[in-house]
């Protein structure tokens, strides 16, 4: 096994070729980055105020914001701050950026000027360059973080977090897998080590940057086990590298009891993976989000769907909720959408905020089964690696060990296909070739077959089609018209 | 195209453009219903789906668009099947198809003026795409004097 | 004991005095209303559709709506029908109607049709008399019912029942208390007994009409007993005289443990209590009303309380949910308004509606106090009546046994004062006469105190007026500041 | 009005409304504001409040109305309280005024169209409301030639 963690002199090295990828990597300067950092105030620390949400069982809300121009980014954050009454703000990143596509930005960018509005479905920081995102950064009041879904996100990480962005989305899986074609897992993962050494040398130099792996992959039917196992491994890489704040994520699966169930397994199997692995000290917070699938059209079904994600978020108890909009099936949310959304959340949330909750029977079983699935395929995936997370990681994909379903990638199989059950869990139709012990895939099976015969038809791509319409057409189950 | 086979579609999400829930749908749907559907999955550049168009000697092209850069990425998509020697293929786009909340009659308007042959929000029923659809390869296929 | 029932030749007596005492009630004949009701499809009968509802464990979904003109009022119906999806409709009347003040409601149509625009906060039926609300009901094609707060619904009962309504909310209780100053409560309930027969005859006859004592009562932290105990003694007085279609009603009160466990309650004491009483063919469903209370003014905030109202009220396993708009803190709500209310509740309930519901443990302790709370009151009110539920219940009111807090009626005491314990349940901090066994006021006390070492004050009306706001400042449980 | 007395207040809901809750709270606050007030509770003809006012020699009408009659209710209140003697009352209103959501500035035109010195919205900060008042009290108190 080598040591995971990439040597200094390696990195820097490599950094130099990151930062002269595109012009404005040139003007970063690490001290300076760290300067910024360690002046920050701790309400503005994004590790910190994780910390405390855990520490008092508070649930912070964050939406998803960013446009193409500076100023109007700043007009919206301070609007979600304000009238969104959002406690941690976010900066999502245009879909050119994304995929390292620098020039096509720098075309959104001007086509923007010239029409006075976002062209572009993020905000573009690597054209924008640090200077400009540190001002982004000194013109709120909040924590922020970057929002993304790259799977090459050095530069942007080098700019933004000398810009002074104390939180990064993202992982070598989560961000490659479910948002990209061709990209090799190899290349995203060993970019990603890039990015978590380069937070962990900022934690090490105390400032500490959370990072957090992005749960909801494809936001699809992800079956609960493989989005919790794919959590915890980026959580690996990234404390291999010096991360010490880490934010686990799961996406609302719709079933009430699975997702509490999820939520909580994702945390305690986090903490003894980790405990297990040399990280007793990873300080590990857990984020939910808000239905990541196709929404309603329709407003006000749209803050139906809002809402119900906000109550299953505090019955699991996360640390943080991450907030859709009631324009979700439209459109990037205007800036009064977006704190709609905040709004509805906030209510709901504080509502049920001194109400204790006490989890229905089933969801022990729920836990139960659940954790001895994420436990299967982690053992695989580090036994295929002998011991090295990257390299299991690796050739889970390969070998169907680790699939995501509905995923673009043509690194990943696509061989496990989910449906619901009748009472709209999220179960394995094809498992693929998920390392499931034998009476959990009849469990499985089980399920799923009360529903067809209570159906009364054949399960099949049809079913999945429905139940993937299910939810915008207003209900969970996808039952035949 | 002989009237014996199947119309073929050529079918992908265009640009920089991930989202791969809706292309396995349309892919789906569009065999179940009696087509040859050639799927480039996502991140497909204009090029692509013009070469395979030409290989395929595809009726259509099924263009996606969801993530809002719909605009940026089709223009100039009509024009460069033309340069390309595809005169007269049928041109869709569905999805969301521009950045932000829009009066889907405006987004219409757009694409229809960069040369799509038809625009469908992503709210849009399947089955009455697949028959406009039909009815417009018919259209193509018969002598102009018939339908005019 | 005196005979219950109203004897029919006493009630022809009083009948004519009834239709005599407005120009449109002299329209009315019975054997006409008669044959309208019978000619019914069962689908257009709130009876039967609420029966359905509980057998197939549905929850049906109805608006409240009404205004001035008839045109207006059926589009406005037909709105909620295609647009709002509901599943019952209603006909809310307006407030000079409620007071029996016909010619102010003829200035209000008169003004109305001047505006063009609804200037009455409801459709007034009496005024508009039999022929057009035999039109509205003829424009629509679900179950309809007149919902109101008139103390003398008698008139009103003649002229809607015999155009086709076949549900008719209210009581001598819960439609006097809550809604008037002055009107004592021997009258109302006579003149609810009125209606009640009214009622039982169409029942006998063969047109069941649905009956739905007010179960919010003043929509504000009204204790579950209390309004419990109201409810199943107007059920009882309906039942006395041959209403067989019965609706209880609860409204949400914001603690959900409480919430679940005061509809569990109530269906099953109203189920032995009329069952003790001679009734066991009650048909008994339960209605759950969104919250009651102050609304936030926020668009989306409201949306949060609708929603979550929703998810409580199938939690509860009502059958009918009576659903709120994003206007309520604003106004009476346009006809968009109410259907993205009822949408949002819809999206909420069908993506619940496949999802098992165990209660928490807590349910089981907050039922086990609350039956006995209500079966101490039922019975000293049936012991104060010696047996005869109307005179219990005045005398009840005199006495403060039965006392509703907040009520405008000078006839009720106003000695219970309640407020939210810590964990949000409506306690109570004076009881009153309420003759609650002794254990349980300590119970009421200790959580209360519990709360007041919390927040380090002490209880009294602050606290109660910081609760009475909480919702519509986005909270549940009223904190310091 | 004498300096020594504490402001007097009636206080009510007019026309056949029974909103009570916040008649109560109305009540309470102002009464531990420190001034006097005469509570008619709900379902207030106008005549009774205006009764309410010369008996108790009040400084202060505050008119509720929640139910949405508010402009029914209240037409011709000013006129009525001029005719009955009651020249210069402050004349307060506030409550869900109209029927529907409207705004609010169009409301508090047609309010104060009606005579009604100022008109509060629902979600009204009652510590700001009794800032005012106190200082309207205070103008009425003063020689014209002070204040103008
Ligand atoms: C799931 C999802 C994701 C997943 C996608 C996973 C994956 N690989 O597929 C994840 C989380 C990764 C993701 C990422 C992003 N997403 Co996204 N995503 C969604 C979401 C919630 C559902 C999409 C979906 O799967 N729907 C279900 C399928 C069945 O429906 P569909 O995709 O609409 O496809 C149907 C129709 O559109 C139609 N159709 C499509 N094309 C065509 C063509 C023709 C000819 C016809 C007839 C019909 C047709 O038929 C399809 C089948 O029914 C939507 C919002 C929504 N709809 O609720 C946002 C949404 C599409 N995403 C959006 C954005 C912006 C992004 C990001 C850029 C992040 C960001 N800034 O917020 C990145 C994209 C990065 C990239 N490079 O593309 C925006 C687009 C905004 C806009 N157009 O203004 C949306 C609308 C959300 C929003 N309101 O902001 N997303
Ligand atoms: C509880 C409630 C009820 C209870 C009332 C019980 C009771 N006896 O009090 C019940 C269920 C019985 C009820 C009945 C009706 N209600 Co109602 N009710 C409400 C509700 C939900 C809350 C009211 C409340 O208690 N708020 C809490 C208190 C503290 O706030 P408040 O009443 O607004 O009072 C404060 C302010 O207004 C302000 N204020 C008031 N007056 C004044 C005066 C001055 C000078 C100042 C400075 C301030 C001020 O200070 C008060 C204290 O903070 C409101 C909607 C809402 N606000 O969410 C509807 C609402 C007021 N009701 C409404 C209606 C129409 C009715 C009905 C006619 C039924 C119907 N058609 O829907 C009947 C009325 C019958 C009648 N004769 O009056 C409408 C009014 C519509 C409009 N104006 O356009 C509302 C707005 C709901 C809606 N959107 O439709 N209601």
């Amino acid at each position: 096994m080598t040591a995971p963690t990439l040597q200094w002199n390696a990195f820097l090295e490599t950094r130099e070729e990151v930062l002269a990828s595109w012009p404005t990597g040139r003007d970063v300067r690490l001290e300076e980055g760290l300067a910024v950092q360690r002046a920050l105030p701790e309400e503005r620390r994004f590790a910190t105020r994780m910390r405390e949400a855990r520490e008092q069982r508070a649930l912070l809300l964050q939406p998803r914001a960013g446009v193409s121009l500076v100023d109007e980014h700043i007009r919206l954050l301070r609007y979600l701050e304000t009238e969104g009454g959002a406690d941690l703000l976010p900066t999502t990143i245009d879909a050119y950026t994304r995929q390292g596509n620098y020039p096509e930005a720098a075309r959104g960018i001007e086509r923007s000027v010239v029409a006075s509005t976002s062209l572009l479905n993020g905000f573009p920081a690597v054209n924008h360059g640090l200077a400009e995102c540190r001002r982004v950064v000194e013109s709120v009041s909040r924590p922020i973080q970057v929002r993304h879904g790259t799977p090459d996100a050095r530069l942007l990480a080098e700019i933004t977090l000398a810009a002074g962005f104390t939180a990064f989305e993202g992982g070598g899986i989560s961000y490659n897998i479910p948002y990209t074609k061709r990209v090799p897992l190899e290349r995203s993962l060993t970019d990603w080590q890039y990015v978590d050494r380069l937070a962990g040398h900022y934690t090490a130099e105390g400032a500490p940057i959370n990072r957090e792996p992005f749960g909801p992959l494809t936001g699809t039917l992800v079956p609960p086990c493989i989005a919790l196992a794919i959590g915890i491994l980026e959580g690996l890489l990234a404390l291999e590298q010096g991360v010490r704040s880490l934010t686990l994520g799961y996406g609302q699966g719709g079933q009430m009891i699975q997702d509490i169930a999820a939520l909580q397994v994702l945390r305690e199997l986090a903490a003894e993976v980790f405990g297990e692995r040399g990280f007793p000290d990873a300080d590990v917070t857990a984020v939910f989000h808000q239905w990541m699938g196709g929404f309603p059209p329709d407003e006000a079904k749209a803050f139906g769907v809002i809402a119900w994600g906000a109550a299953v978020a505090w019955f699991a108890g996360a640390d943080k909720l991450i907030v859709k909009t009631p324009h979700e099936a439209m459109g990037i949310p205007s800036k009064e959408a977006n704190a709609q959304g905040l709004r509805a959340t906030r209510q709901v949330v504080s509502m049920l905020a001194d109400q204790p909750w006490a989890d229905p029977p089933a969801a022990a079983r729920e836990r139960e089964v659940l954790a001895r699935e994420v436990r299967a395929i982690l053992d695989r995936v580090l036994e295929l690696g002998r011991g090295d997370v990257k390299a299991g990681v690796v050739a889970a994909f390969a070998a169907g060990v680790l699939d995501v379903p509905f995923a673009p990638s043509v690194h990943n199989r696509g061989r496990v296909l989910p449906v619901r059950d009748h009472e709209g869990f999220i179960r394995l139709f094809h498992p693929g070739s998920l390392p499931l012990p034998d009476d959990i895939l009849a469990y499985h099976r089980d399920r799923i077959a009360e529903r067809a015969r209570a159906e009364g038809r054949d399960i099949g791509f049809a079913m999945v089609t429905d139940d993937i319409y299910a939810v915008s057409k207003g209900r969970l189950v996808g039952r035949p018209r | 195209m002989t009237a014996s086979r199947p119309p073929t579609l050529v079918l992908g999400v265009i640009g920089s453009d991930c989202h791969s829930v809706g292309n396995r749908i349309l892919q789906a749907f569009f065999e179940e219903a009696g087509f040859r559907v050639v799927n480039l999955g996502v991140i497909v550049p204009q090029d692509e789906f013009i070469d395979a168009a030409i290989e395929a000697e595809a009726d259509a092209i099924l263009v996606s668009s969801l993530y809002g850069h719909g605009e940026l990425d089709c223009a100039g998509m009509r024009e460069r099947c033309i340069e390309r020697g595809l005169d007269d293929i049928l041109l869709y786009v569905g999805g969301n198809l521009v950045v932000g909340k829009t009066p889907f009659d405006e987004v219409r308007r757009r694409f229809e003026a960069m040369g799509f042959d038809r625009v469908f929000p992503a709210a849009t029923d399947l089955e009455e795409a697949a028959h406009l659809l039909r009815e417009d390869l018919q259209r193509r296929r018969q002598p102009a004097a018939v339908t005019a």
